[in-house]
């Protein structure tokens, strides 16, 4: 559609932007009709248009633009096509999501207004995390997604939103300032031998000379980096604020945040990890870091998740196990951890923003997130349990469905690696979250209510529509996904790979 | 399939049916006498009392299923069909692939599956205890046998055909298994008498009582068959002892083998019945400790068997 | 001991942000926060005369512009409207200061001799006190109650930063300053928004009340 | 093969799209995989010889399905139990058109029997993991047609063992392909692991499919899940499902480099699951446990044939290994027709009677003579009684122990020994279980009046899907010199050796001792002539037969007076108190002369051993850990500090 490839990037990362400032401004006046179509309008030409530059560069090609400050490479057409499809299905539920909460007075329609803002604004920053090339200004933009999510998750007036927010805020600050020492450093060591001010900041000039840097300096780059946007992903010690805050916002926004922009982060250790793994001892360094901290994640996580009572809580806890586990296979390095580590990255984000959407239509059926409070879900919304069923077993790794083929090759990586206590580790992690996921299933979808139904019957075909969409995706890519999907996948690794 | 074996199989069945209810009798007259007292009239009580029953009216409880109509026919038929399939007059012929030894401990088992469902199926609350006395006292003396038993086949190579084994019982190469075999022998036939239902393991008479509970609800030819069946079972199973652990005086003429078959069966008895005689009846519980009794006599068979292999 | 003025006011800076971070009364707090930032601008300018370094001019200019003006402004109007002038006792109470001064000069002392390595000015004094700076942020952060003193706190480690990037790595282009300045600008207003509403909700700014989502 | 599975496929869509109209769904859903599975009986018969290979390409993994003897006779097992729960199935819907959805009971159906059918034919690591654990899946949601608390935690315990069963499998096997290079099962055979290596795969893959075979250490799932499904799925289950474990032991066993040890620790522990499997089932008082535990006996057994195949192959012998495997196949064929003809017959009896406990049913033989006749033979075949298949594959099983003790060293004559007398004395236990099992349900006097009044014969379609696992008990029982042929070359496949093993109308063992069903059943009718011989020449009484009630020394009769089934076995608990330890609940009600309740339940000693104590170690360490996510900001933010020092230490020292 576009006859040069830049112009589309640029095109990309001005919908977002423009289209939040155009709801922001024009969708006055309490008029739904209007704050509806334009954010779709939006949503939609920003998925259009992602898609659309992803296509092109699953060959494993790569353009700049912006005078290099925007690269588009096989690693971000990776995490844009994660955005602009997870992003157009979740905000597509979300006008349904929105509509119930403004109909039940949850929110007002300011409120609102400012949600579907927000939520361009953090389209906007995630775009440009993922796609700058100037390891700064991605610093900027992972620091302004921090700032556009915080009042999408403190939407609700209550006590706990407020809360949530603030430890958001705090922790993911303290995070970050320790990323920017880590940039900065990164810069000046970068600038020390390349010489010209300009090119020290680029990861394609940073990739070009990596071999000449310092190995001590670069660990503990690595180190002021796996603190700074771990924080941000919500890998293990750090992951504190993660369940608050994915848990008090609306469906949608702990959606996008879960499937989105934890990866976002990731992104920027991926990134740090091509600039620096071609001297052995620090690749070695790197991969020893990850594998304890992934580890660790999932570890943790899983013991919470036995003990949880509330089903966002329990899926937020997941998110911090999946990050562990997109930790730990690229720990596990080599040609099929790569491409395990991305190809987990897309499988996790479809199903979690599925599951975290499901988790809206259970607090509109049963008005509570407490899986004690619910049961008999199979008679009451038999779509939405087929839904939840295809979440949370993908979820669980159960084989047909996608996130068992990435939890496959990560372990086929682990096995190649010889890694065989962290397999096991691995392993037995994934079983007691097993545990933890089949015993609320049950809770939820069988026996009878416990609790008491607000809205008796399934949510309507509109709101289940993007939802479909997304179980959809769940089971096609787990067997037999798309041509250029794989292509994609394999080019990203390839990338990584080949920067040893 | 010559017919000269069908005609032997049939011969012995005959002959041995008919000269099962006079070993009984000569049992009664030997058990009166050792306790001093004057027993029946003469040995061919026993056959009266059959012929009795068969001429009586029968009455049957409401609840009874065609199993507990059919179940006296079907014992007495599995009994007659071990007793035919013992190898006494027809050794190795068209029949050996029938004298299987797990073929006829498997028999014993069906005749106890029908045993316990006629029993509960009568309703009659002492025929359902008896049925399960029957279980239990099979659980006791089952892993002896068959421990006494998978031992002779380990000497004779294998093969569990009772034709094979009696050729080799009967060769000269039993002498140097001779400590094995009869370890094996005295546990076996401790194992054959507490499963013919003898005074110090059940009291077989005391019909009303437990052990021949299942008959309290029969009446007339059906109680005939039972009784008879259970009759016959006693035979059965010293003939599966005999035929396995005393094939002497083996003649190639069947006739006289059926003949001292007979003998060796009185002599059983005639033992057997001074052991009843004199002993005292003992609770169920106790048979779970003389059973484990035979059964370290079977395992020190099969530890001399290994030693023995071994040297 | 390299040139005294610089160095003069590395130690001013020090003094003052310490100062800032203890000091119990806000609005006195942010006026002290203000003279801080002064200082930090009046560093820009004497690197800049010293090292005759032209883009250092222009940092100070914007800096002045956002940090000295606009962001005091902010944090007094948001006092103003939440009329709570005291903060509460910070945690670890007596030996709070020496806890953070000695934590925050030890890690200063550690990460000197990376920063020193590749910085284009090899200035020590003004790194380690801009380290220092930077760790009494993330430490007031950690250790402060006060959701205002937290969004102070949040700006001193952001100066800390700033003046680190000045002194290691000041041929950065002018865009990626604005960046970062305009990202500091937005933290101070959402954290602003959001104290605001905490006070709303919790009648206090004592953040160490929010304590309900547990396990 | 592909025409096969398309059938199903073809099946499961067409219930789903019936999803509103209940009879129709219970026609279509259950009616086309009954056809699916005998056109699938057929093919896979024909197929014991031949072998054909099915490719379908998947962008991300090539998916190879190989049909080599082995796999198709377990897909002819899976196909005539399938044919028979399925027409078993179209009537027993019934009971759930009120509740349920029959159409997503049909679809699950169909998916259940097709992924079990592509596990067995599976060549691909990824594909046998996928459908190994789509089985799983489908069967889990089969489970929870019947919705009740019961069944929430057995399948929460069913689900959670099959997945850790299932990573113990897929290490194992990704543990070989990387060995071997590549992903298919073709190239696994004789890559060169080291010895602990080689001993470690074997462990993954003894306990994972242990695990979904019900093996004693790992059996715990079954008891709970089996009887908390509907009876045809549980049919399936325990007939098919486990057996396909057996298929998975064998198949990724052959590739390693056997030693004999395993085939004797295999050994050991079939022993052990059939001992303890019959002891727990004695106890039940629930039908489908019963049946379930027993389930747990038959894969034991099947595990005693399987192993001396090992042990044979592991120590050279073929002759010994073809034994082995001869029993072992057998019996898995005979297991899944009585076992799913048993579930089959509860099923109908719970179709009508609507209760699971034994001790309130009683005399229902006259108001169901089908089913009641049955759930006879099939109570007779699992009890290996002469003239039916139980006994055959007993009586192989009997004889490859023997030629392997006769075989083996010291030690190995003792454990042989010692596994037939347990295979005898479990023999002796199934004969007493099932007498109790079947007479307590269907003879006497009825224990409930309400529920005897009610109850009438199941439906058509109900019998007939039980006649039909009749007729094949009978026909593996007297066929058997056929049924041995065919499986000889099975077993021939795997072992490369295998001995003549039918002669005319006789069976023949390795060891050359025969049997023959079919000339003791000859022997036995002309011998059923011989009383009525006696009561023809004796009887002359012509008077008619007088009905009374049961004697009862003269009081009145009532049917409470009857033995029910926990007495029935009383004596074993006593003896054998200190395996079930007894959890005795006794409510004493008003006074004297009130009534009592008493009620007494077994406990499985392994739960206290090690899923108990599990369990509590999780839940202890999670509590210790929820400190850490206590609600303060200010400790959050610390330990960003901290493991921000704790890894600049590593990165400058370490």
């Amino acid at each position: 559609m576009f006859e040069n490839i830049n112009y589309a990037i640029n095109i990309l990362l001005l919908i977002p932007f423009a289209a939040s400032l155009v709801i922001w401004f024009a969708a006055r006046g309490n008029n739904r009709v209007i704050l509806y179509t334009l954010h779709l309008i939006a949503t939609v030409a920003t998925s259009v248009v992602g898609l659309e530059c992803v296509t092109h560069v699953a060959s494993g090609n790569s353009f700049m633009s912006l005078n290099d400050f925007i690269l588009f490479d096989s690693i971000s057409g990776i995490f844009v096509l994660a955005i602009s499809v997870i992003g157009l299905l979740v905000n597509l539920y979300s006008i349904k999501y929105i509509s119930w909460e403004l109909d039940k007075g949850e929110i007002t329609f300011s409120d609102a207004r400012l949600f579907f803002t927000l939520s361009h604004v953090f389209v906007f920053t995630m775009l440009l995390s993922v796609l700058s090339n100037n390891i700064i200004l991605m610093w900027v933009a992972i620091e302004a997604t921090t700032l556009s999510s915080v009042f999408i998750v403190s939407l609700y007036k209550n006590k706990k939103a407020v809360e949530g927010g603030w430890k958001y805020v705090i922790i993911c600050s303290i995070g970050l300032a320790f990323a920017l020492y880590g940039t900065v450093l990164m810069y000046s060591s970068a600038y020390h031998i390349i010489g010209n001010a300009h090119e020290a900041m680029l990861w394609t000039s940073l990739l070009a000379h990596s071999v000449e840097f310092d190995a001590d300096l670069m660990k503990i780059i690595f180190v002021f980096i796996v603190i700074g946007y771990g924080t941000k992903a919500g890998l293990a010690p750090m992951h504190t604020w993660l369940p608050d805050a994915h848990a008090e916002g609306p469906a949608p926004a702990s959606a996008l945040l879960s499937a989105v922009l934890l990866k976002c982060a990731m992104a920027g250790i991926i990134r740090f990890y091509v600039a620096m793994n071609s001297i052995a001892e620090v690749a070695q360094f790197m991969q020893n870091i990850m594998l304890i901290v992934g580890l660790v994640s999932i570890i943790l996580a899983s013991l919470f998740i036995i003990r949880q009572r509330d089903i966002k809580r329990t899926f937020a806890y997941h998110s911090v196990e999946n990050i562990g586990i997109i930790a730990v296979a690229m720990a596990f390095g080599g040609k099929t951890g790569f491409f395990a580590m991305f190809f987990h990255i897309l499988t996790h984000s479809v199903t979690k923003a599925l599951a975290f959407c499901t988790t809206g239509n259970l607090q509109r059926i049963y008005g509570t997130r407490n899986t004690s409070g619910m049961g008999g879900l199979i008679r009451i919304a038999p779509v939405t349990a087929v839904l939840l069923a295809i979440a949370m077993f993908s979820l669980a790794g159960m084989p047909p469905l996608a996130m068992f083929t990435s939890e496959f090759y990560t372990v086929v990586a682990g096995i190649e690696g010889e890694h065989y206590l962290a397999v096991a580790l691995f392993i037995l992690g994934l079983a007691v979250v097993f545990y933890g996921l089949v015993h609320h299933f049950n809770d939820i979808v069988f026996g009878k209510v416990r609790g008491q139904i607000i809205h008796n019957g399934d949510v309507g075909i509109g709101a289940n529509l993007p939802l479909i969409a997304m179980a959809l995706i769940i089971c096609v890519i787990g067997i037999a996904p798309p041509e250029w999907f794989l292509e994609l996948l394999k080019s990203a690794a390839a990338v990584v790979v080949n920067s040893r | 399939m010559n017919i000269q074996d069908i005609v032997y199989l049939i011969v012995q069945v005959v002959v041995i049916i008919l000269v099962s209810p006079l070993l009984d009798g000569i049992r009664r007259i030997m058990i009166a006498k050792f306790q001093s007292r004057r027993g029946p009239v003469d040995i061919f009580q026993t056959y009266r009392d059959i012929i009795k029953l068969f001429k009586r009216s029968e009455t049957m409880p409401d609840c009874g299923t065609w199993v507990f109509r059919s179940a006296p026919y079907l014992m007495f038929t599995i009994m007659a069909v071990v007793i035919a399939v013992l190898p006494v007059m027809h050794t190795n012929g068209t029949f050996a692939a029938a004298s299987d030894l797990f073929l006829i401990i498997y028999l014993f088992a069906l005749m106890r599956f029908i045993f316990g469902i006629a029993s509960v199926d009568s309703g009659n609350p002492f025929a359902g205890i008896g049925g399960s006395r029957e279980q239990m006292i099979a659980l006791f003396v089952e892993p002896t046998i068959i421990l006494a038993a998978i031992v002779v086949v380990f000497i004779t190579g294998g093969v569990t055909n009772l034709g094979e084994i009696k050729n080799f019982v009967s060769s000269e190469a039993i002498l140097n298994v001779l400590p094995v075999f009869i370890f094996s022998g005295v546990a076996f036939l401790f194992a054959t008498y507490v499963e013919t239902g003898k005074k110090p393991f059940d009291l077989a008479e005391a019909e009303q009582e437990i052990q021949e509970g299942l008959l309290a609800e029969y009446a007339g030819k059906r109680l005939a068959l039972a009784h008879g069946a259970l009759v016959l079972k006693q035979v059965a199973i010293v003939g599966l002892f005999i035929s396995i652990y005393v094939p002497w005086p083996v003649i190639d003429i069947p006739i006289l083998s059926l003949v001292f078959f007979l003998v060796k069966l009185v002599i059983f008895y005639y033992f057997a019945s001074f052991v009843e005689g004199v002993s005292t009846r003992l609770r169920i519980g106790d048979t779970r400790l003389a059973a484990s009794g035979a059964f370290t006599l079977a395992f020190i068979s099969l530890i001399l068997f290994i030693i023995g292999r071994a040297a | 001991m390299e040139f005294g003025l610089i160095v003069g006011l590395s130690f001013v800076m020090a003094i003052m942000s310490f100062w800032a971070i203890e000091e119990r009364n806000l609005v006195r707090a942010t006026h002290i926060y203000t003279l801080q930032t002064l200082t930090l601008v009046g560093i820009f300018l004497a690197i800049a005369w010293e090292y005759s370094i032209g883009t250092l001019y222009i940092w100070a200019g914007t800096a002045f512009l956002t940090k000295v003006l606009l962001v005091p402004f902010l944090i007094l109007m948001l006092i103003k409207k939440i009329e709570i002038k005291h903060e509460e006792a910070p945690f670890g109470g007596l030996f709070h200061p020496f806890i953070i001064i000695g934590m925050s000069l030890s890690v200063a002392i550690l990460l000197e001799p990376i920063f020193i390595r590749f910085s284009l000015l090899k200035l020590q004094i003004p790194i380690i006190v801009s380290i220092f700076v930077f760790m009494l942020g993330i430490l007031g952060l950690v250790f402060r109650k006060s959701a205002v003193k937290q969004i102070l706190a949040y700006c001193l480690f952001e100066n800390g930063a700033h003046l680190t990037l000045a002194v290691t790595a000041y041929n950065a282009p002018e865009t990626i300053e604005i960046g970062i300045l305009t990202d500091a600008i937005f933290s101070v207003i959402i954290m602003g928004a959001l104290a605001m509403r905490f006070f709303n909700h919790f009648g206090s700014l004592d953040t160490s009340q929010a304590n309900e989502l547990k396990g | 093969m592909a025409e096969v599975y398309l059938l199903f496929l073809a099946g499961a869509a067409a219930s789903l799209l019936l999803y509103k109209f209940q009879k129709a769904a219970a026609y279509i859903g259950f009616g086309i995989p009954a056809a699916a599975c005998a056109f699938g009986i057929w093919y896979f018969f024909s197929g014991l010889t031949g072998g054909s290979e099915l490719l379908v390409s998947f962008p991300i993994m090539e998916a190879k399905f190989v049909l080599d003897p082995l796999s198709s006779f377990f897909s002819f097992v899976i196909c005539l139990i399938g044919l028979a729960a399925s027409i078993y199935g179209i009537h027993y819907a019934e009971e759930y058109s009120g509740k349920v959805s029959i159409g997503a009971m049909g679809f699950f159906f169909n998916l259940f029997i097709v992924s079990m059918l592509m596990v067995v034919t599976a060549a691909h690591v990824f594909w046998f993991m996928v459908f190994w654990e789509f089985m799983t899946l489908t069967s889990f949601f089969l489970i929870h047609f019947n919705d009740s608390e019961k069944t929430a935690k057995a399948t929460v315990l069913y689900m959670v063992i099959a997945h850790i069963g299932g990573a113990a499998i897929l290490t194992g096997m990704l543990l070989m392909s990387t060995g071997a290079g590549s992903f298919y099962f073709s190239d696994f055979k004789g890559i060169n692991l080291s010895a602990t290596m080689a001993t470690v795969i074997f462990f993954l893959f003894f306990f994972g499919f242990g695990s979904k075979a019900g093996i004693f250490p790992v059996h715990v799932w079954l008891p709970e899940a089996h009887p908390a499904a509907p009876s045809h799925v549980s049919a399936l289950m325990s007939a098919v499902m486990i057996k396909t474990a057996i298929y998975g032991i064998i198949r990724t066993c052959l590739w390693l480099p056997l030693s004999e040890w395993w085939g004797i620790m295999i050994i050991v522990f079939g022993a052990l699951s059939a001992l303890l499997g019959v002891l727990y089932a004695l106890t039940q008082h629930d039908t489908k446990a019963l049946l379930a535990y027993h389930s747990v006996e038959n894969i034991g057994i099947i595990l005693l044939g399987c192993g001396v195949g090992f042990y044979g192959m592991a120590s050279g012998n073929g002759i010994l290994a073809a034994a082995g495997f001869i029993g072992g196949l057998y019996h898995v064929i005979n297991h899944a027709t009585f076992k799913g003809l048993l579930f089959l017959g509860a099923g109908s009896v719970i179709f009508r009677t609507h209760n699971q406990d034994m001790n309130k049913l009683g005399g229902l033989a006259r108001k169901m003579p089908y089913t009641a006749f049955a759930f006879l033979i099939g109570a007779m075949a699992i009890s290996a009684l002469p003239p039916l298949n139980g006994f055959v594959s007993e009586w192989f099983t009997y004889q490859s122990l023997i030629q392997a003790a006769l075989g083996s060293g010291a030690m190995g004559t003792f454990i042989f020994t010692g596994a037939i007398v347990a295979l005898a004395v479990t023999g002796v236990l199934a004969v007493m279980c099932f007498v109790k099992v079947y007479s307590v349900i269907f003879t006497g006097t009825p224990r409930d009046e309400k529920i005897w009044e009610k109850s009438k014969e199941s439906p058509f379609l109900m019998v007939a899907g039980m006649f039909i696992l009749v007729g094949a008990c009978i026909l593996l029982g007297l066929g058997a010199p056929y049924a041995a042929g065919k499986i000889m070359n099975v077993s021939l496949s795997i072992t490369g050796m295998g001995f003549e093993t039918a002669r005319g109308i006789n069976v023949v063992s390795s060891t050359g001792s025969i049997v023959s069903p079919v000339l003791i059943s000859i022997v036995f009718v002309s011998m059923l002539v011989v009383p009525f011989l006696f009561t023809a020449i004796f009887r002359d009484s012509t008077s008619t037969v007088r009905i009374t009630k049961p004697y009862v020394c003269g009081t009145k009769y009532s049917s409470r007076m009857q033995i029910t089934a926990s007495p029935f076995t009383g004596f074993l608990r006593q003896v054998m108190n200190w395996l079930f330890r007894n959890e005795v609940h006794f409510e004493e009600t008003n006074g004297y002369f009130g009534r009592v309740k008493y009620s007494s339940h077994a406990k499985d000693i392994w739960w206290s051993i090690f899923y108990t104590p599990v369990m509590k170690g999780l839940q202890f360490l999670s509590d210790r850990l929820s400190v850490l996510q206590n609600g303060r900001m200010q400790l959050y933010a610390s330990y960003v500090l901290v493991t921000l020092a704790f890894f600049i230490i590593i990165a400058i020292f370490g």
